[in-house]
């Protein structure tokens, strides 16, 4: 490999990590919002799905692709709350609760959705971030969706939240022991609903970047199973937004090795190159599981660390 | 006679921009026939979930002609079906039947590689940098012959013209289609192709970037205002209204049926603003030749590890050519 | 000894526990079916559809003839197993989602193992057991991993068994367009065919392939043992709180891998069906999302082995009366799924009443009267 | 009604307020838990509410709290009848509680914690302003608590602290403490108690604990209140009644079984013998510092130790539930793992603390944890492996029988149990057989005092006929009562060993403090 190939190398995997994470970035965050308010919901894939149906029919409709945006949160607010809603009643298995919603919501996506997969709807616009470089690659590298910062933003605000307001204490609090939050007075279900359908919208807008900006269209092959993953790497980042973010970057930074290193020559098990997030994620898992701060970041009410 | 139901099985959604929306569209002559009723069903996996679609046609909806569109459905499903239900006729779109199967079953089949030769005339000339990216499900032979035929295409116009293959392992994989046609165009490829089940993304994809493309199975025309040259199509509708014909006529369908530009089964889509006037000279040239059968494949040809494939000529529908498994000299990429 | 408590030890009154959750474990889900076909009617009416003529059609679609009800069982059998496969481990705590990982590794080292006995020309009667070996023991090795790094190394299972499955395709997927690709298979790359000889035909009297029978065999025999055998009871004790289970002496990472294992062969298993009865040969249509279908299938029938044979079997049936849908009601596949979304939203609501019908609760101990 | 107005937390009001309740009665489906109870406690007093287990003490004060809403009955607050109907009515009353359970929130530090507890905590807290207001509370109360620490780090005893400074830090002026001595040590609970009581004296606080230890009432309390079954059953000075006539209240006129006379034995081989065990916690600190410890044939050796230095620790390496990075254990002088077999082999058995977290499976049926040692043993397993439910139902049955558990059914999943009806369905099962070695932590937690006794005989009743026991417990009372010998936890490690006969409660008292 020369250098120019490395370099090409690099710069395709910085850009797939700016131009795959975000979808990731969205349902991570949400899902640790959700998750530190003590609930899981395994079914943002289906937020997603829906909200990427939802967003481009927005926009196609309505002629603005922010207003598809808009539509597509709402879309996966509606899932989020009526998850949060039915796993307050006792007995109701939280994970079960979100696989179901997962095949529901893409159920629901793929019905209302056929007649969105011809039309051509208006998508969001690139910020050119790469002006300042006359090489071509580095600039459309450089091409950043305006999402992708708001989900850097909303990381460092949740990160600033969840340790400096009333709210972020709160649903802290109720994530971590249930019994506490209800001595004081808390509404351990009524935090939860807000929290698992905050953490449901933020998973559709992640849709609405599917269908809006990259790859950028609606049909029904749309997610390869984002939002599963995406719940995955909150585990992995260990309940912390920033390393929310930071995962999401590294996993859609592995997903473009594949085929950059197949533009450069490289193609020699490309199956395994195009698995490389997968196999990425677990090494670092199995390295990292152990490390001694891993048990205290979970949140004690989750079913799944419990 | 008989009333005739048609039951149509799809891969995927019928409205995918691609194969399985070039068969649905097609499927419209045959609903045209007076005393035909098609049923259709939609991604129907390349599982047991298909011979149960079959039958569930067969017995629940009488069906008595059966068009299996996608490739995996032939062996071993249509293949027993068709022993199970010998009442029933069974087509399937591959160049798959031969002799010793079921009589009551058979292929239909359209050469698409020479539309994509066409494409490849049209992009060479319409390409400045002579490298044309090529976005690649897998390396099976279907594929690969598109490839080849694209860089035969562009070197009989420019014989310095190379094609760059990245494989993405997977028919419908949309983010990693459009990673990989970035991945084609930062590696320098201004003209995009691909054959994929849904080329919607890899056209809007290269449109975005402002490189041009050649479009793969329906006409992605009007994804691409400003760069589309040409795409290669079926034209399934040749063979429906062959068979409508039969139909109409109470008379036995063919058991195979195979084709392409020279009897009509084949079209590129209208040129785009992607195309130069040369290219659409050229790529008309091509048209005319294949129609008058001029052979695509001319030996010698190397592969792209330098080991001679092809000897001497080979005929367009020399089914020596269905086994392909290289990658001809001047296109970069592997077939493992 | 005189009593510190002066009331007596057990107090019985109306319906027995045992009775109770019988007597639950049908009404409940009954009665949740009813619900999501009336909610479901509801969304029927306004798209402006009859409600009628679809569950008509679900029914013809689904049990209506010996033909629909074949078909539906035929598309159920795979569904057993995946079923089992999350609800054995489950049962210990595991919250698995990668039997569709083991059934691909399974049915391709199935397909793989043929390739040298169809060449030998060994007997089926001998290759086939050993196919099947082969399949369940790679889907346990498979899921077995995920097993251990769950208890030895303490990586999250969920996630780990999820990227395992994502792994293992690729696996598949490299062998079978590399070096174990038959060169017949053009377009489809496959592993070799293992021939007429080595295909498991349909049950007798039936075009239901031999999984079905397998599965419901297996659903029995893991219920037996994990209701009625010590290795079940120490896996219950370890799901149920493994602090107890360590201080009883348990062995818990045994029966943690063991548990993962007898999935993973179940999955395995399912995997050598595909390709034996199926396919007759290992490609990428072995991925067709059964692993995950199972995860669902294994929630309504709350993780229990024999519930999960009739669960298995509603599905089937939705799935075949899909098609019957999408054909003469012009309406989308996905009609289906949200179907099938509504039903488990709504048997999942009711799990919530299990334990909570006033008439069948039992006086409290303790009451005074 | 909203008082939540808050004052600034340097400014304690002067007057503690008076509560009575009239008639309260609350069921719980078919069941009573509390009849017509009405209790009065004056403004500044520190009033103990007695009671055995499930008297229905805790619904009482859960009542006045507004946790549930009774089914009859009012609450009065210095005379004024008060609405109640939600813990947040409550504080904004000035009524606060320290739960028998803590609510602390583990993940939280204690400052973290003490801010989100105020009821007008801002919206966004400014933490410079916020921990220099802390910091002058904490200035001005008698015992400290690390205030940046997460919560899940602190001890035992520094969490039961800090749950009381925060009723401090929220102003409530009618404290209730749900038996809020039970983790701490004697010195721990005398200097907790002692500053309570002097707030109460002053007239700052009135003070309403509940508390099974007689001792504590006699030395802190003035007035009492005793339940029984729901029903009141008395009230009083608590410094003129005596022991008995309480305790005659609390359980009527069932006897009290006798305590099993202490045997001596002349067996004097060492049974169980730790010999430098060493184990770390989950991150990686050491929690035990080379134990080395034998215990003899017929002898209780007590574990003394203020919470948090290691006892549990020592009680999981010997169940199996941590792993030992040094040492061995013997048994008979023969090397001990701690697995079934060897469970059986040597006849270990243990009754951990907190059971239903450690010794049982709470959804599985009672028959079912009661076989938990048996189950893989004829005759409830035939071949090893078969299981026979018959045999199994028979076991449990008589098990509930002979030592009174209170359950609706064998079949009843044993988390509807109560907590002292899960003690002894544990202790049946552990006891039931023949036993060499008993490993016992906190066997008595939360226990009325008729059940203590209870079981602390069956515990020497064990020792009487020759098993070596070993005994952690919090409780130094129970030690002193119980054991032969006593060693002493602190920092991991054992600093002081000593026949009973030979020490004193000030001695251990000392050594547990680490001196
Ligand atoms: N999951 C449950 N289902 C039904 N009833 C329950 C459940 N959990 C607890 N209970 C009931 O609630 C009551 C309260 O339990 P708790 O452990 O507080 O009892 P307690 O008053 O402390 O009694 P004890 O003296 O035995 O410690 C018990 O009587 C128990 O039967
Ligand atoms: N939530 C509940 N549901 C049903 N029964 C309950 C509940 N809470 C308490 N009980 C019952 O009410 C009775 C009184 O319980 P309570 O917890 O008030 O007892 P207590 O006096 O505090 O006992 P302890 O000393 O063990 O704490 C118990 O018998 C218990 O079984
Ligand atoms: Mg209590
Ligand atoms: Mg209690």
């Amino acid at each position: 490999m020369s250098q120019a190939d490395l370099f090409i190398v690099f710069i395709a995997l910085v850009g797939g990590a700016i131009r795959v994470s975000t979808p990731f970035m969205f349902v991570a965050l949400g899902e640790c919002l959700t998750e530190k308010s003590g609930r899981i919901n395994l079914g943002l894939e289906g937020n997603l799905v829906l909200g990427a149906m939802v967003a481009y029919a927005g926009s196609y409709t309505t002629g603005s692709p922010w207003l598809g945006v808009l539509m597509a949160g709402c879309s996966g607010l509606v899932l989020g709350a009526m998850h949060g809603y039915i796993c307050k009643l006792p007995k109701v298995n939280d994970i079960a609760v979100g696989i179901a919603f997962m095949s529901f919501g893409i159920g629901l996506a793929f019905f209302f959705g056929k007649p969105y997969i011809q039309p051509t709807a208006p998508r969001l616009e690139a910020i050119p971030l790469g002006g300042w470089s006359s090489d071509p690659l580095v600039a459309q590298a450089l091409q950043v969706n305006p999402l992708f910062f708001l989900g850097i933003a909303l990381a460092l605000f949740l990160r600033w939240a969840f340790a400096n307001t009333r709210w972020g204490l709160i649903l802290r609090m109720t994530g971590d022991s249930a019994a506490s939050a209800r001595a004081m007075g808390v509404s351990v279900d009524l935090v939860r609903l807000l929290a698992t359908a905050a953490g449901g919208f933020l998973a559709g807008v992640g849709g609405a970047f599917l269908s809006l900006f990259y790859p950028g269209s609606w049909n029904e092959g749309l997610s390869s199973g984002q939002g599963l993953m995406a719940v995955a790497l909150v585990i992995f980042a260990r309940w912390d937004p920033i390393r929310c973010v930071l995962a999401a970057l590294l996993f859609g930074a592995a997903g473009a090795l594949g085929p950059s290193l197949q533009s450069i020559g490289v193609s020699q098990g490309y199956y395994f190159f195009n698995a490389a997030p997968y196999i990425l994620t677990l090494f670092i898992m199995i390295a990292s599981a152990r490390s001694k701060s891993a048990a205290r970041e979970a949140p004690g009410e989750l079913s799944i660390v419990k | 006679a008989n009333p005739i139901v048609i039951g149509a099985v799809y891969v995927g959604p019928r409205d995918d921009f691609g194969w399985n929306q070039a068969h649905a569209v097609a499927m419209d002559i045959l609903k045209q026939v007076p005393g035909v009723t098609v049923i259709e069903e939609e991604k129907v996996p390349e599982t047991d979930a298909v011979t149960q679609s079959m039958e569930s046609m067969i017995n629940l909806d009488q069906a008595n002609l059966i068009l299996a569109t996608s490739f995996g459905y032939y062996s071993p499903f249509v293949v027993e079906a068709a022993k199970k239900y010998p009442a029933v006729q069974f087509r399937h779109a591959a160049p798959l039947w031969k002799e010793g199967d079921p009589k009551n079953a058979g292929s239909y089949f359209c050469y698409l590689n020479q539309a994509h030769y066409v494409n490849g005339v049209a992009a060479g000339l319409s390409s400045k940098t002579g490298k044309i990216g090529f976005v690649a499900a897998k390396p099976i032979p279907s594929v690969l012959s598109n490839v080849n035929s694209v860089l035969l295409g562009a070197r009989s116009v420019n014989p310095n013209a190379t094609v760059q293959v990245i494989f993405t392992g997977e028919w419908s994989l949309p983010v990693r289609e459009a990673e990989a046609s970035n991945a084609l165009i930062d590696a320098g490829c201004d003209v995009i192709t691909c054959h994929v089940d849904g080329p919607k993304v890899v056209i809007e994809t290269a449109e975005a970037r402002g490189v041009k493309s050649c479009g793969h199975n329906a006409s992605q025309a009007p994804l691409a205002p400003k760069g589309f040259i040409t795409g290669a199509e079926y034209k399934w509708e040749t063979i429906y209204k062959i068979y409508a014909d039969a139909l109409a006529a109470g008379s036995e369908l063919p058991n195979f049926i195979a084709g392409g530009y020279h009897n009509d089964m084949l079209r590129n889509t209208a040129y785009g603003a992607g195309a130069t006037p040369e290219a659409i000279k050229a790529a008309d040239a091509a048209i005319a030749g294949l129609i008058a059968k001029k052979p695509i494949y001319v030996g010698p040809l190397k592969d792209n590890t330098g080991k001679i494939v092809i000897e001497g000529t080979m005929d367009n529908y020399d089914p020596v050519l269905d086994g392909m498994n290289y990658l001809l000299e001047g296109v970069q990429g592997s077939t493992t | 000894m005189t009593a510190v408590l002066a009331s007596s030890s057990i107090e019985r009154g109306g319906f027995s526990p045992r009775t109770i959750r019988m007597i639950e474990a049908v009404i409940i889900p009954l009665g949740a079916l009813v619900a999501s076909a009336a909610l479901f009617s509801i969304f029927l009416l306004f798209l402006g559809k009859s409600p009628v003529t679809f569950f008509n059609l679900i029914w013809t679609g689904g049990f209506g003839s010996s033909f629909s009800i074949q078909n539906t069982l035929q598309r159920a059998a795979p569904l057993i197993l995946t079923g089992l496969a999350f609800a054995i481990p489950a049962r210990i705590g595991l919250t698995l989602i990668g039997a569709e990982g083991a059934l691909v590794l399974g049915g391709f080292s199935a397909a793989a193992i043929a390739i040298p006995l169809v060449r030998g020309g060994w007997t089926p009667w001998i290759g086939l057991p050993i196919m099947a070996i082969a399949a369940m023991l790679v889907g346990a090795f498979w899921i077995g991993l995920a097993g251990w790094l769950r208890h030895y190394r303490g990586v999250n299972e969920t996630i780990s068994s999820l990227l395992l499955s994502y792994i293992a395709i690729a696996i598949m997927n490299f062998f079978v367009e590399g070096a174990l690709r038959d060169p017949a298979s053009a377009n489809k790359p496959s592993t070799m065919p293992i021939g007429d000889a080595y295909r498991i035909g349909p049950m007798p009297g039936t075009s239901v392939h031999w999984g079905l029978a397998a599965g419901i065999v297996l659903a029995a025999i893991l219920w037996l043992l994990m209701s009625r055998t010590t290795f079940g009871f120490a896996a219950r004790m370890t799901g149920g709180n493994v602090r107890a289970a360590q201080a009883q002496g348990l062995p818990v990472g045994f029966l943690v891998v063991a548990c993962c294992a007898i999935a993973g062969a179940c999955a395995g298993l399912a995997g050598f069906f595909e390709v034996a009865a199926i396919h007759g040969q290992a490609n990428a249509s072995l991925v067709a999302g059964y692993g995950f279908t199972g995860i669902l299938v294994a929630f309504l029938a709350r993780q229990n082995p024999l519930a999960v044979v009739p669960v298995a079997i509603l599905f089937g049936a939705l799935a075949a009366a899909g098609g019957l849908v999408q054909r003469r009601m012009a309406m989308p596949d996905a009609t289906v799924l949200v179907l099938q979304g509504m039903i488990f939203v709504v048997l999942l609501v009711s799990e919530t009443f299990y334990g909570r019908i006033p008439f069948l609760q039992p006086k409290r101990a303790g009451d005074r009267s | 009604m909203n008082i939540a107005a808050r004052p600034t937390p340097d400014s304690l009001p002067l007057r503690a307020p008076s509560l009575q309740t009239i008639g309260m009665t609350k069921t719980f489906g078919a069941f009573t838990a509390l009849d017509d109870v009405s209790i009065d406690v004056k403004p500044g007093s520190f009033h103990a509410l007695l009671g055995e287990n499930g008297a229905g003490k805790s619904t009482l004060v859960k009542c006045i709290m507004g946790f549930y809403t009774p089914e009859k009955g009012s609450v009065l607050l210095d005379g004024k009848e008060v609405e109640v109907r939600s813990p947040r009515d409550a504080r904004a009353l000035g009524i606060g509680m320290v739960y028998q359970q803590f609510t602390l929130v583990p993940c939280l530090t204690a400052a973290e914690n003490l801010v989100i507890s105020r009821a007008d905590a801002p919206a966004i807290i400014d933490w410079k302003a916020e921990k220099q207001r802390l910091e002058a509370f904490m200035e001005r109360m008698p015992f400290r608590v690390p205030l940046n620490e997460q919560v899940s780090s602190l001890s035992a005893g520094e969490k039961q602290k800090l749950e009381i400074l925060k009723l401090l830090y929220l102003e409530q002026r009618f404290v209730i403490l749900d038996e809020p001595t039970s983790v701490l040590t004697p010195g721990e609970a005398d200097e907790v108690l002692g500053l309570l009581g002097d707030m109460a004296r002053r007239g700052e606080v009135t003070v309403l604990m509940i508390s099974h230890k007689f001792r504590e009432v006699k030395a802190f309390c003035d007035s009492f209140t005793v339940l029984r079954r729901g029903r009141l059953t008395g009230a009083g000075d608590a410094q003129t009644a005596t022991v008995s006539e309480m305790s005659r209240m609390m359980i009527g006129d069932t006897e009290i079984r006798e305590r099993a006379e202490r045997r001596k034995h002349n067996d004097t081989s060492a049974v169980l013998e730790l010999a430098g065990l060493v184990a770390e916690d989950g991150e990686g600190r050491p929690v035990l510092n080379a134990i080395n410890l034998k215990v003899k044939a017929g002898e209780i050796v007590g574990i003394a130790g203020v919470s948090g230095n290691g006892q549990s620790a020592l009680v999981e390496a010997l169940a199996g539930q941590r792993p030992l990075k040094d040492g061995a254990i013997f048994i008979h002088g023969k090397p001990f793992e701690p697995k079934r077999g060897d469970f059986d082999r040597f006849k270990v058995f243990g009754l951990p603390e907190e059971p239903l977290k450690n010794a049982t499976v709470p959804r599985m049926s009672v028959a079912e944890n009661m076989a938990f040692r048996a189950f893989d043993k004829a005759p409830m397993a035939s071949l090893g492996w078969w299981l026979s439910p018959g045999p199994m139902r028979r076991k449990a049955e008589e098990l509930i029988d002979r030592y009174r558990v209170k359950t609706t059914s064998a079949d009843a999943p044993i988390e509807t149990l109560s907590g002292g009806n899960v003690q002894r369905a544990v202790l049946a099962r552990e006891l039931s057989g023949d036993v060499d070695v008993l490993i016992v932590a906190n066997p008595c937690f939360g226990l009325d005092f008729a059940s203590v006794s209870e079981i602390r005989s069956q515990i020497m009743e064990q020792r009487n006929r020759g098993a070596a026991v070993l005994l952690v417990s919090e409780d130094l009372d129970e030690i002193l009562e119980l054991s032969d010998r006593v060693a002493v936890m602190s920092g991991g490690a054992i600093g002081y060993v000593s026949a009973i006969e030979d020490t004193d409660r000030n001695t251990i008292g000392q050594h547990m403090a680490g001196h």
